[in-house]
């Protein structure tokens, strides 16, 4: 006990000096907080109260983050090594305040979800919760940080998915969520207290970690990391743990469905980078054979993601499963760049991520508008649509344009950036990954083509059997929409404007 | 003093346990509980490592915050069963299958 | 902004205008459109004068490019790649301006054509007006990312093009011809990023997506993968003849080469009429055009050791395709396999790495983009009358639609290469290249000369039959009296779109001196390059 | 200074004219100056002028006009012959509604066939040669309504493009070993092709050289042109069928003119022929002079009949360049092209008549059939007279302009044979067994049409049938005295005098033997009268004389009968089936052939059409198939049970673990 109290003062000491750059989140945990209490006393149908206040609290986190982001240029350690604060952290953060916010209006703009008997004031409560675990998750630099965020983010899906449950669908895509999740973060657990025992430390940032991992068998130290990767693969849905995304995906409402295809899985990149990063500069520093081998594996998971996703989604008609696949696909494409593992490699996952969510989210969007004013939820029933909903068809052509790389679209830019990399990678190293990688990642661009297509197929070459008969009005979510797409065109031609 | 490799034989085969009762249970309270089984396993192996950590501690605050979390996570998956329930008057999952391609 | 940049720039402006305009005004769509197409015709043809075919020899040397216009446009730090430059840069050669005129003329036309078009104007216009924004783009750009930029930008108005406006099929003759295009343009695209990565700027030091640099074997970064002294394999090929293969497939699927041309028949076939028109007319000189620009510029060595497959690619494609024409009951589908019989002596041509080849092959691209305007034009001119082309329901034409069957018989003539026009110097010169090739460079052996000639023997053939066919003997028609009413002869618009192909084909051919003079320093510099190695 | 008027002038029949007097005005023009022009350079030095028509790559392309002994003689034979039937078509031609349309094709084929005579340049020459093709195809399918019409100038063409092939790949060749097609330099005195030579099985010019192989090609390629233009075998049957077009056409351009200008084209580049190319253009012309001729001897069709006897004159124009008498070849087409020229308008006059009378008197009979005339000597006689004299200059009678040219081939042919000796000289032998072909044919359409009586007289009456109109009779008659000796040459008998053969080099391969001079003349004038005389015993008597039946004949002389009998028999009834077997051999072999070809051509379309639809798009289609497969299998595991997924997943962990076990073992 003695050498603890010894300690003792220097750990409040870090803990004292760490508040400051904990700014954020605390403006989080006191927004969640207040919207509890604001939620209990001005229970309104409409919740408007709880939407201004998560609104601005996140609002305000996000301003602070950016104030972060001067003086984070080398990475701050805090809270005795279990975060780090640093520029890819940062930007990671600021994603994620941008997509909640977007949830945020999604679930504003959403009818549905407004028209629901339980009320939404409870789904703008969890806002603030998720954003503080997705910003832990990208801070975090500590096997037990990694852990704790990513059960956070889980506990909160779970929630949103099982939230509006009006229907046995969407009890059955929550529990399934939920049994998977444990499972996996069960796994996960117990892969980490492996950790834990070969390595006797929790912080990544420890060299001993890598030292004593070092030490044991590769078989051993392989089994325990593949464990940990199994957990954060969850939240990645990447191939074999993918399972449960179409299911979750089709049977959760449309805005939540947006939020799980976006926040967690940026998030998991986050925590898949930072997990890495031990074992980068442990295999930078040492000559010797690396403690594991990530590019093989992860280029496995990698090809074989693309693969699934892509051409499983050629025969989905139901629209979220299909953007599920593809958004597996896309896991896929970007685990490229984490592979590269480089400065530049990065850079392109972030840009490509920015673009990805931001077009999942639109094409959600859009998705949801369709399914709520005309009930319609499968791509064969889009027949006609063009006519109907002209600005809004166009702006989700725009989007899936995107999504397939075409130029002049972010989503261009992003499959060179990081085809850019994977290159850059394979000229230094002439690995066969990279190249299998790269011929599967044009491959499946081509196929990805093919089902996202069936959108504009339906909608503007088909004509529809039925006249529909629903009123056409603009609303907040097509001009938010507009402006996404309009964002796609301009960051597509003008990249320069965000790196 | 019990060897530490008593400690970890013990955890894997809880963990073994817990992920045979995942697999193969017909009701999904069961595989809640099986769940519990794998991490618990973790937990008894972060309590018994957390003996060289003397300093942080953190093997046992690690098994705190595990239990803590495991319990809401209990909480959670329990609310979503009974939803399940509700609508299904079942919680096999083996019968809940309308989500599939 | 220069004038060039004003000539991509204009339709695009145009089209925003049409998406602008309340659709009160739908009758006007089509003269915004028209104006714009005439300005820009205005202005290729001011540029066409003023093009100056001795001094502006292009292909590797940016001073000797008219009108360049280099602007900084993406400039990304990114850390240890360096930093990536994309310029907005634009010129005009001997190899491109001839294409420049082309769009502009055939654009006229299509535009003409597509007075016919009766829904959705204003998709219809904007999405026609962006196309010839992306055509001219690719015509003159010299940035290899801005070039392949506006490559996949003509994708998207294509397809809606396709799929909105075009025949029954026209589902899957929209997803089949995209997917075709961009299967070859994802791999190009590893290819850019791989020649990007291979290629420094001599003045910055830094990567470069410039192609005249890429042509420029010092430029390369020593072991990088494509430079020419690394020899790195790629899957025991080399990686220069990996790179030239992969773009040379992506082109070739334009072009299109035998076996790789199955989307064009379904294509042309279920596109409406002006867009049968762009495809045929300016479409497939994109992927010839790419293959001089790009992969025997950029590759010579590769092109060199590779010349003979392409020549017998382009024997097959001439008599394969010109089998398929014989076999062919649809009128237009006719058209679209004599398009692949012809662009096979493009590639014969250009295989042959000769200056007779290779100009034949520029005049024959050109060339067939004004007949096979031409030829769609007036297949578009029956459907659009009684929404049939099937050859055996018709016969006699000539009694009824004299006018028709006048200009039908020129430009079947013309096709087939008869002395006068266009065609016939180009097919000579392409075959004669090749020919000589055996002498000159011994790249392409002899008989295949010998046996692109017998692709002029076939098309005289399936044209002259479909003539007999269709147009002489007693009019007798599948629709009987109605067709006969229905079967109006060409209006006073028709004309005029048909009188200015007749014109440059005809002019073409008399003074190919027109075409050749401006184009023969870049073709012989283009030579000298390759020979440079 | 003519020629520049004359430069223009030729362009003017190019327009398209919408009278026929502006036609006749322009082509009428074009003579005077042609005319002009050959007064001025015949035997004079060539003149060569040449303007750079286009640059490609470093090479420029002169052409110009190119005027020496050739062209000048062919322009005014080409123009003259052109205004004659340009006058006679003003008649023939009238009251036919597309009548602007046939000024305009005939101007476009004046137009080129001038070109193609004066082009300095084998290019130009190519491209004059196709529109030659091109306007000639017009012309024949100018009745675009009748079926036959249509089906005839579309195997015209095909085969003329067969032919072009042949000429682009000797061109093709030409300029791959000597860098130029200008015929100057290429086949002029010290021509290029002279200098190149052959040693060690490698032809060499400068600096380029390939393999001696290519010079008989390129030799056998340019024939390929002529054998098609001029319709040599196997490539002559579109010839009959081009009878098809108004006679005026066939008597301009396939006798006259078109057809001869593979002949032209053999004398323009003769220096290039190696000694195997001359005998295969020997032996083609040969063979296919009697062919043709035995052929014609049972046809019906007063134009077919005609038509055969041009292929046959050809294959002796033909046979003349392959003996190396280039001389006597043209002499003979200068010769041929007037008589046959007047033989056809006389046969348009008289189908002009028939169909006139078909029309009157209403009845169904085809106004070709020489089967359906007769007598018409009475009615007809400018008519007659004129074809007669053409048919005795086409059977090479002393004092005929045809007995000069035809008698100059076959001294040299056998003079050539004599030097070669053997097997060579079945080709003279043939050749005069051709003309005596000849003699019979055409003296039996002779008096089929114009001696016995009318056959049709039973139902009509011939007050119908009169004369030709004027403008067709003194066509005729001017015609005719160009058929005569004096304006060939000034002594009857001795074809060396004539100014034509004088004109140009004489071939001095072969020793003049004068045994043949007077011998072959001889022996062919006698055969001919007596098988003339023969033709009018059968054919010019009142009965139906075909008929070899006993009490069809006149009473003369039995024995003659009996002798005539034997004859009949053994050499007459086998030479007539001989003529009817060759032409089944036409038309069912070679024509069959040629339709072979054709189906061929569109079997393998066929099968390429299918290979293209279910091989090639069926293999785009089956990677789209099987990606759909794989899309199906993936999806075979979304079960949508959840231990199933998860039994799945941690199968797949296993098995990386694994995999990872045995890599870190190693």
């Amino acid at each position: 006990m003695n050498e603890f109290t010894s300690v003792l003062p220097e750990l409040i000491k870090n803990i004292t000096t760490g508040m400051p750059h904990f700014l954020p989140e605390i403006v989080l945990i006191i927004t969640f907080i207040v919207v509890i209490l604001t939620d209990l006393f001005y229970p309104g149908k409409k919740s408007v109260h709880t939407y201004i206040l998560v609104l601005t609290g996140i609002v305000i986190s996000a301003f602070f983050t950016i104030l972060q982001y001067q003086s984070s240029v080398n990475g701050i350690s805090v809270f005795n090594d279990t975060l780090k604060i640093d520029r890819i952290g940062i930007i990671f953060k600021l994603l994620f305040s941008a997509v909640v916010i977007l949830y945020a209006l999604f679930i504003k703009g959403n009818t549905r979800m407004q028209n629901h008997t339980k009320g939404i004031g409870d789904l703008y409560m969890l806002l603030p919760g998720a954003l503080l675990g997705l910003n832990l998750m990208a801070m975090a630099s500590s096997l037990l940080m990694v852990y704790l965020s990513i059960e956070m983010v889980s506990l909160v899906s779970y929630l949103m998915v099982g939230y509006v449950s009006d229907g046995e669908k969407q009890s059955e895509a929550a529990m399934k969520y939920a049994l998977f999740g444990g499972v996996c973060s069960a796994i996960m657990l117990y892969g980490m207290s492996l950790l834990y025992a070969f390595t006797g430390t929790l912080s990544l940032s420890d060299p001993q970690f890598m030292i004593r991992l070092a030490e044991m068998p590769q078989s051993v130290a392989a089994i325990a990391i593949i464990l940990v990767l199994v957990g954060i693969g969850f939240k990645l849905a990447f191939v074999p743990l993918h399972f449960w995304s179409p299911d979750v995906y089709e049977g959760a409402p449309i805005p939540v469905t947006a939020f799980l295809s976006t926040g967690p899985k940026m998030a998991g990149f986050a925590v898949l980078i930072r997990f890495m990063e031990p074992f980068h500069t442990a295999s930078n520093t040492s000559q010797g054979t690396p403690v594991f081998d990530f590019v093989a594996i992860l280029s496995v998971i990698a090809i074989s993601s693309m693969i699934v996703g892509n051409f499983a989604a050629i025969w989905q008609n139901n629209m979220k499963r299909m953007l599920a696949y593809s958004s597996i696909g896309h896991t896929g494409l970007i685990l490229m760049a984490i592979i590269v593992n480089s400065n530049d490699g990065i850079k392109a996952m972030l840009f490509y991520l920015m673009m990805y969510s931001i077009a999942n989210m639109a094409a959600f969007m859009i998705a949801g508008k369709i399914e709520e004013r005309t009930g319609i939820i499968n791509i064969s029933s889009y027949k006609g649509l063009g006519k109907v909903y002209p600005l809004e068809m166009v702006c989700f052509v725009i989007i899936l344009m995107s999504l397939t790389g075409l130029p002049p679209l972010a989503g261009f830019m992003g499959k060179v950036l990081i085809f850019s990399a994977a290159i850059e990678s394979y000229s230094a190293s002439n690995s066969l990954w990279m190249l299998s990688l790269l011929i599967v990642a044009a491959l499946t661009t081509v196929v990805s083509l093919f089902y996202y297509f069936k959108i504009p197929l339906n909608a503007f070459l088909r004509q529809s059997d039925e006249v529909f008969i629903v009123k056409v009005k603009r609303d907040a979510l097509s001009y938010i929409s507009l402006i996404l797409t309009l964002l796609l065109i301009l960051w597509g031609i003008m990249p320069g404007l965000l790196i | 003093m019990i060897p530490l490799a008593h400690f970890m034989l013990i955890s894997a085969a809880l963990f073994c346990i817990g992920l045979y009762a995942v697999l193969s249970k017909r009701n999904a309270i069961m595989i809640l509980i099986g769940i519990e089984f794998m991490l618990n396993a973790a937990i008894l192996n972060f309590v018994a490592f957390g003996k060289y950590d003397k300093l942080h501690m953190g093997g046992q605050l690690f098994a705190l915050f595990a239990i803590v979390l495991a319990a809401a996570a209990v909480a959670v998956s329990l609310a979503i069963i009974l939803n399940v329930y509700t609508y299904y008057k079942n919680i096999d999952p083996t019968v809940i299958d309308q989500l599939r391609d | 902004m220069s004038l060039l940049s004003i000539l991509i720039f204009l339709p695009l402006f145009a089209g925003l205008i049409i998406v602008v305009l309340p659709s009160s005004v739908r009758e006007g769509y089509k003269y915004v459109a028209l104006a714009a197409v005439i300005i820009q015709v205005l202005i290729s043809a001011y540029i066409y004068l003023h093009f100056n075919g001795n001094v502006f020899t292009g292909i590797a040397d940016q001073n000797k490019y008219q009108l360049v216009e280099r602007l900084p446009w993406i400039s990304l730090n990114l850390g240890a790649m360096g930093k990536l430059q994309i310029d907005y840069f634009l010129g005009l050669d001997g190899l491109s301006m001839p294409f420049m005129l082309l769009t502009s003329v055939v654009m006229l036309v299509a535009l003409l054509a597509s007075w016919e078009i009766k829904i959705n104007l204003k998709g219809y216009f904007a999405l026609f007006l962006l196309l010839d924004t992306a055509i001219l783009g690719v015509f003159s750009a010299l940035d290899f990312f801005l070039f392949y930029i506006f490559y996949e930008l003509m994708l998207m108005p294509l397809y809606f093009l396709i799929g909105i406006w075009g025949g029954v099929r026209r589902e899957y003759a929209a997803i089949k011809f995209f997917l075709y295009t961009l299967f070859g343009s994802v791999f190009m695209l590893l290819v850019i990023i791989g020649l990007y990565f291979s290629v420094t700027d001599p003045a910055t030091g830094y990567h470069t997506f410039n192609m005249l640099s890429m042509m420029d074997p010092k430029n390369y970064v020593e072991g990088s993968i494509f430079s020419a002294l690394a020899h790195n394999e790629l899957f025991g090929v080399s990686a220069r003849l990996l790179g030239f293969i992969v773009l040379f497939i992506a082109f070739a699927i334009k072009v299109p080469i035998v076996p790789l041309h199955t989307w064009l028949p379904d294509a042309h076939v279920e596109a409406p009429t002006p867009v049968s028109i762009i495809l045929a007319g300016i479409l497939l000189k994109v992927g010839g055009y790419g293959i001089l620009r790009v992969c025997v510029s950029i590759f010579p060595d590769a092109a060199i050791q590779s010349a003979w497959w392409l020549g017998l690619i382009g024997i097959v494609s001439i008599i394969y395709g010109a089998l398929n024409a014989l076999a062919q009951t649809d009128l237009k589908r006719l058209v679209a396999y004599s398009s692949i019989s012809h662009m096979g002596f493009v590639l014969l041509g250009i295989a042959s790495i000769t200056p007779e080849g290779i100009s034949g092959a520029m005049m024959q691209m050109i060339s067939h983009g004004f007949l096979s305007s031409m030829l769609f034009f007036l297949v578009g001119i029956i459907y659009s009358r009684v929404h049939d082309r099937e050859i055996p329901h018709f016969r006699g034409l000539a009694l009824i639609m004299p006018k028709f069957s006048a200009f039908i018989m020129i430009a079947f003539f013309a096709s087939l290469g008869l002395p006068g026009f266009s065609a016939f110097i180009a097919e000579a010169f392409s075959l004669i290249g090749a020919f000589n090739s055996e002498s000159i460079n011994g790249l392409l052996p002899r008989w295949m000369a010998v046996c692109g000639t017998l692709g002029i023997l076939l098309s005289a053939c399936y044209f002259l039959w479909t003539l007999q066919r269709m147009f002489f003997g007693e009019t007798r028609l599948f629709g009987g009296e109605k067709w006969k009413i229905q079967l109006t002869d060409v209006n006073a618009r028709e004309v005029t779109a048909l009188c200015i192909l007749t014109a440059f084909a005809l002019v073409l051919g008399i003074m190919p001196s027109l075409a050749f003079d401006k184009m023969n320093a870049s073709v012989l510099e283009l030579i000298r390059l390759v020979n440079l190695k | 200074m003519p020629l520049l008027t004359f430069f223009i002038n030729v362009f003017v029949p190019g327009k398209f004219t919408r009278s026929g007097f502006c036609a006749i005005a322009s082509i009428a023009i074009s003579l005077l100056c042609s005319l002009l022009i050959f007064i001025a350079m015949w035997n004079q030095p060539f003149i060569h002028v040449q303007t750079n028509w286009f640059t490609i790559g470093s090479w420029s392309l002169n052409v110009g006009i190119l005027l020496n002994n050739l062209s000048v003689l062919m322009l005014p034979l080409v123009s003259g012959i052109a205004l004659l039937v340009h006058i006679y078509s003003t008649k023939y031609m009238q009251g036919d509604p597309y009548l602007h349309r046939y000024w305009a094709y005939l101007g476009l084929f004046c137009f080129s066939m001038l070109g193609l005579v004066i082009a300095d340049n084998l290019l130009l020459i190519y491209i004059c040669w196709e529109l030659v093709g091109f306007s000639s195809y017009l012309l024949i399918g100018f009745w675009f309504t009748r079926n036959a019409a249509v089906q005839a100038n579309k195997k015209a063409f095909i085969m003329n493009r067969l032919g072009d092939i042949g000429f682009l790949t000797g061109i093709m060749i030409l300029f791959s070993q000597f860098q130029t097609l200008d015929v100057i330099s290429l086949f002029g005195e010290k021509g290029l092709v002279g200098n190149a030579i052959v040693t060690g099985g490698v032809w060499t010019s400068g600096l380029h050289h390939m393999p001696a192989g290519w010079l008989t090609f390129a030799g056998l390629a340019f024939f390929l042109g002529a054998v098609a233009k001029s319709a040599q075998f196997p490539l002559h049957t579109w010839l009959p069928d081009a009878m098809e077009g108004p006679t005026s056409v066939s008597s301009l351009i396939h006798a006259a003119t078109m057809v001869a200008a593979g002949v032209f084209l053999l004398a323009r580049i003769y220096p290039l022929f190696n000694d195997t190319v001359l005998i295969v253009i020997a032996a083609t012309g040969a063979f296919t002079a009697f062919m043709a001729g035995t052929i014609a001897l049972t046809q019906n069709d007063i134009k077919r009949i005609l038509a055969f006897s041009t292929i046959s004159q050809l294959g002796f124009m033909i046979l003349a360049m392959g003996v190396g008498a280039s001389a006597s070849s043209l002499f003979h087409l200068g010769t041929h092209a007037f008589f046959k020229c007047l033989l056809f308008l006389g046969a348009g006059a008289i189908i002009h008549e028939m169909a006139h009378l078909k029309e009157k008197t209403g009845l169904d009979y085809d106004p070709q059939d020489i089967r359906n005339m007769g007598g018409l000597r009475k009615y007809m006689p400018v008519t007659f007279v004129t074809m007669a004299i053409a048919s005795l200059a086409l059977i090479a009678i002393p004092l005929t302009s045809g007995y000069l040219s035809k008698d100059a081939i076959l001294i040299e042919s056998f003079e050539w044979a004599e030097g070669k000796g053997g097997w060579y000289r079945l080709v003279p032998y043939s050749a005069m067994i051709t003309s005596w072909l000849t003699a019979f044919y055409i003296s039996r359409l002779i008096f089929k049409v114009f001696f016995g009586k009318f056959r049709l007289k039973e139902k009509v009456g011939l007050h119908h049938v009169h004369e030709a109109p004027p403008a067709m009779k003194y066509v005729l008659v001017v015609l005719s005295l160009f058929c005569l000796f004096p304006v060939f040459s000034l002594n009857p008998f001795m074809f060396e005098d004539a100014w034509v053969i004088q004109g140009f080099p004489q071939a001095d391969n072969m020793t003049r033997i004068n045994a043949f001079h007077t011998v072959v003349p001889a022996a062919v004038n006698l055969i001919s009268v007596f098988l003339i005389y023969l033709c009018f015993l059968w054919y010019g008597s009142n009965k139906p004389a075909p008929d070899f039946s006993k009490n069809g004949l006149f009473k003369f002389s039995q024995q003659q009968w009996f002798f005539d009998k034997a004859y009949n028999t053994v050499f007459v009834a086998g030479v007539l089936s001989f003529s009817r077997f060759l032409y089944q051999f036409d038309l069912i072999i070679v024509d069959g052939i040629v339709n072979l070809f054709g189906t061929i051509g569109r079997g393998f379309a066929r099968i390429s059409d299918w290979f293209d639809r279910n091989i090639i798009d069926g293999l785009v289609n089956l990677i789209g198939y099987l990606a759909g497969k794989l899309g199906k299998l993936i999806r075979k595991f979304q079960t949508g049970r959840l231990q199933q997924y998860l039994v799945t997943m941690l199968l797949i962990i296993l098995t990386l673990f694994i995999y990872k076990y045995y890599t870190a073992a190693i």
